[in-house]
């Protein structure tokens, strides 16, 4: 059952440049547990979707199966929804982004779905630098399911029954850097300032974009001794750097030429504005943030915000030198060689 | 025996080693009898191995146009030493046996029942050709020429094949030509030639073409209008979808910009190729997928979230011997109730079964056609046999006029028009809904694509009185699928015999020679030919209609 | 209609919100009619949702003893405002609605013809209770109390039943009885009670239990000597493994060491856990792992693998509503094909139809058994009904004696004096060949485990002779097993109707109750149970002898 | 069809300790392809076997599909094989381990067999430290079904047909030290002197031991071009160390003690002795091997030889605290409860 919001637009709500307001970025009421970390990430990609001034029929949501894979029933209910079978959704996005590459695809995902049976898919979704927003709504465990660890719980982390997890957890972020991912940030479901502009840099990527969001479940993982709880995350978050997103390049004042601000291009020309904290860590230099991370972890930390962006990324189509138009587009003309080569085919043939 | 050895009628096997190149050589000789006009039908049986192991290619000429095996070798090309003693033995009496003499054949695999023409292919090699590589590839031409003077074909055939063969190449041809030489002189200078069976030039093929089912359906599928092609190497799948990609390198490229108008990714296991199939068709492209046994298994959760969604897709199923891995390299039609039933629960699949060639090209154009229609997968149950052998079939057709047809799928217009849209309504009464593609209207025409149960309007619901109107629906969309998939072939049918013999794919060959035969011998037998599922009502019929039925 | 409403025959329904603690109250009132010796069917009808939305739990008293659901409601419990709509129309004309009427109930869901009674549960527990934890979970006792008063319950079993319950935790009991009795003073205060439908004591439940199949079977895997487990989380099958693990925690840590006389692995995925599963039994432990739909489906290229190596292995399927992601928490038996036929080729597997909790343990320890002894992957059925829902049903029993029989397996002794010993070979004309676990010996009865065609010595083979060997020796397995597993229960089979009707798994309560009832009026139908697969031939005799076949 | 080799044992051959000759260690004749880099990997795992003194039959050959998934076939004809399906080789020696936690579990695997299809399991059998060895026969290809681009085959590098391999490769080794396995290592097929110490060093590590073998496919893809040809692999491997494995401890005389030799001490006693070349890399440091890595690639370098080892490995059966003895060798009065305690049981269910 999902319930439908009213839709009442005010008519003096505030509207983007493209004319739509934020509730036309709004999904069905969610019918997750109150106080989940995920309904806060639905919420931060409604504002950064509005604020990005996309059309929202223009986007794809995908999923796969978990309580953060029902999450796009609860945001841009005027984008089509793919709710795949679990951990398979990167295949189907790629599908789709194959099928017509001029959309937006945004896919969510749980740390059940992707790091347990998700794995194979998530490798491979990375390695072709398919062109979408990954995002992971991680609280190490299987909340659907009823709260059983899952392969990002850390080592030790103590379940609501007591249990303490006696296998490493997986660090999505450091496979994804190895595995090539273009664009990998880290953030925490409670804290919007830093998840929008993210997600909004995310959109704005060309190539594969991949968002893992701490988003404690409140009802199976919010205890004493959990790593995923928000006391723990609250309390261990280390930000990299402040961000900001600048959707158009010509936007930027030399007030921001300061020492600590670096300035990301996009390949848009979109501009990403990062206040960096630590100053070993280059967001495009790939050791640096590798051996940030090892290093926050032996300290206990969560490092968060942008960790790592590839501006020379090359996203699958281009890779594989497909066609500008969208497939789904082409007509028979383009498709079909007709009957006189067919029949110059019989002929060789005989 | 119905069918002796003669003129345009028997055997011949070669006994060869996997990976020496054997294979374009046979083809060679099985290509040169069908321009002489003559019916052919070749069969690669080789081992799941990439060298070194024994392979056999097997010829059958047949002048009434049977391609289906026949029992009994008329002719045994033998350059395989591993397995020579089986070899040996599998020669009719009667028959003939051309080895390697080189080497003096061993005094324990002589049969005096039969003729032994031993010719020194290796020493003609070696004396001959210089480069250690043609030493070797050439043995085949050798034998070639050999059994081309043994079996009276005519020499101008085989050159001319040379001429298509290495278009472009043509330095290639004088050595081929002499290789060949080579074998029919031996043969001339020291046999008697030709043999009491052997070749004479007929006007019985008509305009057939010769093709592998592989090489049709990939064809097929570009003449479809496949756009995406997600797949996973398999054998004896993977030709299917080389083939799609040559023609498509051939015919597919944007003239101006050189792009691709189509994509082909391998993707990393048959969970995810199919996965890929079905997103892009959700997206309005249109996509396939190619497998064999293990893969479909792999793919059976994926088909129940399309059948439920109503997604299309289509998989062409390669099958080979199994139960598991089995045998690779072996034919079989077994995957037949895993593929109709796959994926758990109240799930159903169509099948398109065809059984040569020129059908596969025609069904995997259609089945994009079928798959759109219908909102549902389309899986066409191929085999070994047909995928990977040269069959003699029918030229395909291409009427210009046809239009891809997509289905029920709105446009923005129709949006604008269409009040109370629901994805999951049965509009037409024939179960099937219309879908909308995203991205074609700003604020219509959105839903949500769900394995979970669902309404009508897409939103998920665990109302039991809601399930049982969708799955019902699913049921009558079975039942239009019907009529819109190919009914069954009758062969022969008279309704007078009170057997039914029902039979599918590859079966076709074997089993309308048996009625032949069994009609000269004075019994009828009524016989269908089943051709896609779920079951026409004709296929009833003809089973109530028959007192006992025979499936084959 | 047979049975109307009355003494200990009537039907309660309650209303919730998922996430409230509602389940183990309403558990408690359907345990104290069974405490009173009276027969009761509970079924937990609730959403895929974590908290918030509906939940149903309904109750069926049966002084007959029938405990498939019935039509009609007679006593609606509505505590949860978001279904009240549907609630209050369900219930059937005569019948009674209780509810929260803190707020006055609107006007718009007033009926006339059935009684409302108005209980102030949040106003009670707001008033009496402090921590807001209690508040809320009170409700749901406060709501007990007040229908055990209308329907006669005897306040002592309730509080029996706690005493069970806080067993360790005795300050509890205190606060719920507390709340229980607050119920039941309303009652007493405002109503009169009881009503015509009520529970009077009865000794009608004899020695019976009162459990659901997930814990019956996991305590069955327990005793049949599973010792490792290889899972992964899905709905209606996570508390099979659980009562495993928990039961295993209380019976299987070694006394000495502390260490565990089993092990049990969350997988990554059901791939992971069947093959896990059958690499555990392979090396001879038993083994197996428990799943749903979605999961059977993704099994199916290794159940092909087992079946083929023949490596024992069992699964249990706790069937949801299919296709696809279907209902998670709906129950249905549609994955018998699948399971049957679960992998491509020609594979079939052994299946497993429990009726009961009581079969689910016993089949369950024998499963390990069948397994074993023919070398194949059985498979249970199980669904969300039996598997979830706590079922009044026979009290479990073990023979000391009975010692695990662990199949064909040769030791090191066996080995030394075997001669010529193959892994598939069929000594015994059974079908069944020989196996040796690894380690066994230290040059003898090594072999390779392969899904690939193989020939006795269990050595790769093409040979089409060796593979239909094979292939019909698996068939003559499958014979045995008909003979080894379960046949069919015949239920008031007369021989005398032409209708035959035939039923398994949870289908058996209605339609026994169904037959009951025809017979009543006068009509005889004859019934057979099914418990197992491939179906023993009292089936094929059974649809034979009768013309008309139904199946349910 | 595998062919069973005469077994006409000579009466001189040296035996090891336990007795047996190296043709004890040996398997069929092998079907592959004259000169395919698997050859040479199985006749180093029948010398490692044979050195290190391990009774055959106590070893489970494990293996998935492919070219390099036939090899068990060819050595330790006296073991046990198990050849799962395609990629789930894992998964299968997780459970046979379970079911018997005192035997040798050594798994083969191909590139496509663990980096394609097999992602997933290969990623969770490392995360439980389950206790095997596990060998990548790398060539780069899928050499079974016709020579297709595996996912470990490099950017850039050119197949047979003269395409050039549009994606990145995945560095199985650097995935395997991200997922936490305890023993990383990598060696070349042509490099006997390597390889053998190092399968010694794995047998004989307590967990997961993981080891990529660049093994190439002479039939597909030892082109002029490729990356991971018999040529090339020659000319760009780099090794960090020579080493030595030492079964007994005791065996080490001072003279070892060189500055420039790190002895790394295994679980039960045994020692390697790394005879270092590259002074950065520790071992037993986790980063230092991931920067040398990194950098290695840069130069387009293969680094070979033990890359990392933890020697506080604990192995799956330890963590969830498995009794000792083998759960297959438990019998009915370790594992019944009887009847007695089944009719508390129901008494508590009434
Ligand atoms: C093939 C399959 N296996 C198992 C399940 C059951 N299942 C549903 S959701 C889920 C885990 C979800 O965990 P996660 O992705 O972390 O999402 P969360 O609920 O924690 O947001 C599982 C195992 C399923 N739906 N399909
Ligand atoms: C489910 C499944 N899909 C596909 C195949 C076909 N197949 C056999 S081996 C193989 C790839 C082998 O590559 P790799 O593991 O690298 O081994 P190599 O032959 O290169 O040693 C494939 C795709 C299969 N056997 N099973
Ligand atoms: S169970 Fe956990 S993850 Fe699921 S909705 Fe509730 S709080 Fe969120
Ligand atoms: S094809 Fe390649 S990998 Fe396979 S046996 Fe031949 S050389 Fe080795
Ligand atoms: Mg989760
Ligand atoms: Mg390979």
């Amino acid at each position: 059952m999902s319930y439908i919001k009213p839709k009442f637009a005010h008519p003096r709500l505030p509207k983007n440049p493209l004319g739509y307001t934020r509730k036309d970025y709004e999904g069905s009421i969610s019918t997750l547990c109150a106080g989940c970390g995920h309904d806060s990430i639905s919420a931060s990609i409604v504002d950064a979707c509005f604020e990005l001034n996309i059309e929202p029929h223009k986007v794809a949501k995908m999923s796969g199966i978990g309580c953060s894979s029902k999450t796009p029933a609860y945001f841009l209910s005027n984008s089509h929804g793919f709710n795949a079978v679990h951990g398979r959704m990167p295949s189907v996005t790629t599908g789709a982004n194959l099928g017509n590459r001029s959309m937006v695809y945004l896919g969510v995902s749980g740390d059940g779905d992707t790091a347990s049976i998700g794995m194979g898919q998530f490798t491979h979704v990375i390695r072709r630098n398919v062109n979408m927003t990954y995002i992971v709504m991680n609280n190490g465990c299987y909340g659907l399911t009823k709260g059983q660890d899952s392969a990002t719980a850390d080592y030790g982390s103590v379940s609501k029954s007591g249990h303490k997890n006696t296998f490493e957890g997986i660090d999505l972020c450091l496979l994804a850097i190895e595995l090539g991912a273009t664009f990998v940030a880290q953030s925490f479901s409670g804290d919007k300032s830093q998840l929008i502009p993210i997600i909004k840099a995310a959109l704005s990527h060309s190539g594969f974009s991949f968002i893992n969001v701490i988003s404690p479940c409140v009802t199976f993982n919010n205890n004493q001794g959990s790593t995923k709880s928000y006391d723990y995350v609250r309390e261990h978050n280390e930000a990299l750097s402040t961000l900001d997103f600048v959707p158009i390049k010509e936007e930027i004042t030399t007030t921001y030429d300061h020492k600590e601000i670096k300035l990301v291009e996009m390949h848009d020309g979109s501009l990403i504005r990062l206040n960096k904290i630590s100053p070993e860590w280059d967001p495009e230099d790939k050791l640096s943030i590798i051996s940030a991370i090892h290093k926050s972890k032996s300290r206990e930390e969560i490092l968060t915000g942008l960790l790592y962006i590839d501006n020379e990324s090359i996203e699958l189509n281009e890779l594989i030198n497909t066609t500008n138009t969208p497939l789904n587009k082409l007509v028979e003309k383009q498709l079909c060689p007709g009957s006189e080569i067919l029949e110059s085919i019989n002929n060789d043939l005989r | 025996m119905l069918c002796m050895s003669g003129v345009n009628d028997f055997v011949v096997r070669f006994a060869n080693v996997n990976g020496t190149g054997s294979a374009s050589a046979n083809y060679l000789f099985a290509k040169s009898i069908f321009r002489m006009g003559v019916p052919v039908s070749a069969k690669n049986i080789f081992p799941s191995n990439i060298q070194g192991l024994p392979t056999w290619y097997e010829v059958r000429v047949s002048e009434k146009g049977y391609l289906g095996r026949k029992e009994g070798i008329d002719l045994m090309v033998s350059v395989n030493p591993q397995s020579i003693k089986k070899d040996i033995s599998s020669v009719k009496t009667g028959g003939y046996f051309l080895y390697d003499s080189t080497k003096k054949l061993h005094d324990e695999f002589l049969r005096e029942d039969i003729h032994m023409i031993g010719v020194p292919l290796m020493e003609i090699c070696n004396r001959e050709f210089i480069d250690p590589r043609q030493k070797q590839l050439f043995k085949n031409i050798v034998y070639v020429g050999a059994i081309a003077k043994l079996l009276n074909i005519d020499v101008t055939v085989i050159s001319d094949l040379f001429a298509d063969q290495f278009k472009g190449k043509e330095k290639l041809i004088a050595p081929n030509m002499k290789a060949l030489g080579l074998g029919s002189d031996y043969i001339r200078d020291n046999y008697n030639f030709p043999l009491e069976f052997r070749v004479e030039r007929r006007n019985l093929v008509g305009d057939a073409i010769m093709i592998d089912g592989n090489a049709a359906a990939g064809l097929g599928a570009v003449y479809g209008g496949a756009s995406v092609v997600a797949w996973y190497p398999i054998t004896p799948s993977t030709s299917l979808v080389s083939s799609f990609e040559d023609y498509a390198r051939k015919l597919r490229i944007d003239p101006i910009t050189g792009k691709n108008n189509f994509s082909i990714v391998q993707a990393e296991d048959e969970l995810s190729a199919i996965g890929m199939a079905i997103g892009a068709n959700w997206n309005g492209a249109r996509s396939f997928t190619a497998t064999s046994g293990p893969g479909l298994s792999l793919m059976s959760e994926f088909l129940g979230l399309a059948y439920y969604a109503e997604i299309p897709v289509v998989l062409v199923d390669v099958q080979r011997a199994g139960p598991s891995t089995g045998m690779p390299t072996r034919s079989q039609q077994s995957d037949l109730i895993s593929a109709a039933y796959a994926s758990h629960g109240d799930t159903k699949h169509v099948l398109l079964i065809p059984s040569t060639p020129t059908e596969c090209f025609q069904m995997m154009t259609d089945s994009f056609y079928y798959a759109e229609q219908l909102q549902t997968p389309v899986i066409m149950m191929t085999d070994l046999d047909l995928g990977m052998n040269e069959h003699m079939t029918e030229p395909f057709k291409w009427d210009d006029n046809r239009k891809y047809k997509r289905g029920k799928v709105l446009s923005e217009g129709d949006l604008e028009v269409i009040k109370d849209w629901g994805r999951y309504k049965d509009i037409d009464d024939d179960g099937i809904p219309y879908r909308t593609l995203p991205a074609t209207h700003p604020s219509k025409g959105s839903y949500f694509t769900r394995g979970s149960s669902h309404d009508e309007y897409a939103a998920y619901s665990e109302d039991s009185a809601t399930y049982v109107r969708i799955m019902d629906r699913l049921v009558k969309k079975l039942e239009t699928a019907k009529k819109l998939i190919p009914g069954p072939d009758f062969y022969n049918t008279t309704d007078l015999s009170e057997t039914g013999l029902i039979y599918f794919g590859t079966s076709k060959h074997a089993t309308e020679e048996a009625i032949d035969i069994l009609k000269l011998e004075g019994e009828t037998v009524d016989a269908m030919r089943i051709k896609s599922f779920p079951f026409n009502n004709r296929v009833k019929e003809f089973i109530d209609s028959h007192k006992k039925n025979i499936c084959n």
